[in-house]
């Protein structure tokens, strides 16, 4: 069990109700762990549709992270 | 270089700092608030952007840029909070030694930018209905 | 709408007159005076320009525009009289709808100008010499 | 022997050292005049180099024109 951060932006931001949080979890990846937060909280988003980053990095969704990491799930993109 | 700002853009040293003599032709690009997308009539929009990853890859945007331009300075700042009808969402700005390229890499740069950032709209319709753009 | 001018572009009223609120996108050109020129160290430059024939040419460039490209609306002002390095030589602003004909547009019309507006560009060099571009 | 107009801009201006003048001419056509003017003033550009306008309008050398009529020849342009 590790702790780290997790920010959320958007349609996830609004849906989780908050911008970040510190969470105890056990995954083994951050597929899992994105998985396991979207269950509990009813994200609206499939995992196919979203990217991931670590520490504001791009990274794939096998890659582990470390406690103290701040992870960010990246909803579809609308700039411009 | 790349900010976010909560501010009208012209406003932003990023779009007052260009400057080169040895570039003859600045290309800008602004995007602008449309009172309608899609058929809906549009009141007011609202962007949300995650600063610091945006930053990095804008970072790599403008390197993929410089190295198939021949760029001298390139700038760009995102509007984020709430904007009105016919305010700026985006300003950018590639001086150059020649148009071509100055053309051809603000184009790129604002292609890849709606692509690439994490940035989000979120649209408020005269009808009372509002969304994020994109949403599944 | 085309105007020559002979103060700082920027302040003209064409620059600062753009505006709908239908247009998605803004693109601009400047088109600046470099500090050199074919190899050649230039430490100013005169523009010269027939006013009228200018103005009618520019029409006729505009119409292509508009037919070819989706855009509403175009304002182009030319630089006339004697310019230091840096200064803007010609600007031109393209709003429309979305970005892709508004860059299209733009380069289409300084592609244009360029090559078909009535105006001269005297360069005076470092070494004190000077010329008409496209002198034969 | 008509009465017209001619303006000169740029290297065709600082060669004849003037903007516009007056000018009788019996020329027949722009073509016509335009070497007369080139033989009698040493303007430094060919004709197949320029182009040229009757009342800020383009118009093709073989034209005629009328008198009081306002003749521009163009060099080569440099503008942007």
């Amino acid at each position: 069990m590790i702790q780290i951060e997790v920010t959320y932006y958007a349609m996830l931001r609004e849906r989780r109700g908050l911008s970040a949080e510190s969470i105890q979890t056990e995954a083994a990846s951050l597929g899992a762990l994105y998985d396991d937060l979207a269950g509990e909280f009813g994200l609206p988003n499939k995992r196919q549709h979203l990217k991931v980053a670590v520490n504001d990095q791009f990274v794939s969704w096998d890659s582990s992270f470390a406690p103290g990491d701040r992870i960010t799930f990246i909803p579809p993109v609308s700039g411009g | 270089m790349f900010a976010l700002s909560d501010r009208p853009l012209l406003e932003h040293p990023l779009v007052q700092s260009l400057a080169d003599p040895a570039a003859g032709a600045l290309v800008t690009f602004e995007g602008r608030v449309r009172q309608q997308n899609q058929g809906r009539a549009v009141t007011r929009l609202e962007y949300e952007g995650a600063e610091l990853l945006a930053a990095n890859e804008f970072k790599s945007i403008e390197a993929e840029a410089s190295q198939r331009f021949d760029i001298t300075q390139l700038h760009c700042v995102h509007r984020t909070g709430m904007l009105e009808i016919g305010e700026i969402a985006v300003w950018m700005g590639v001086l150059a030694p020649h148009r071509g390229p100055a053309f051809d890499a603000c184009r790129y740069v604002i292609d890849e930018l709606k692509k690439r950032l994490p940035i989000w709209k979120k649209e408020y319709y005269a009808d009372g209905d509002s969304g994020w753009i994109n949403a599944p």
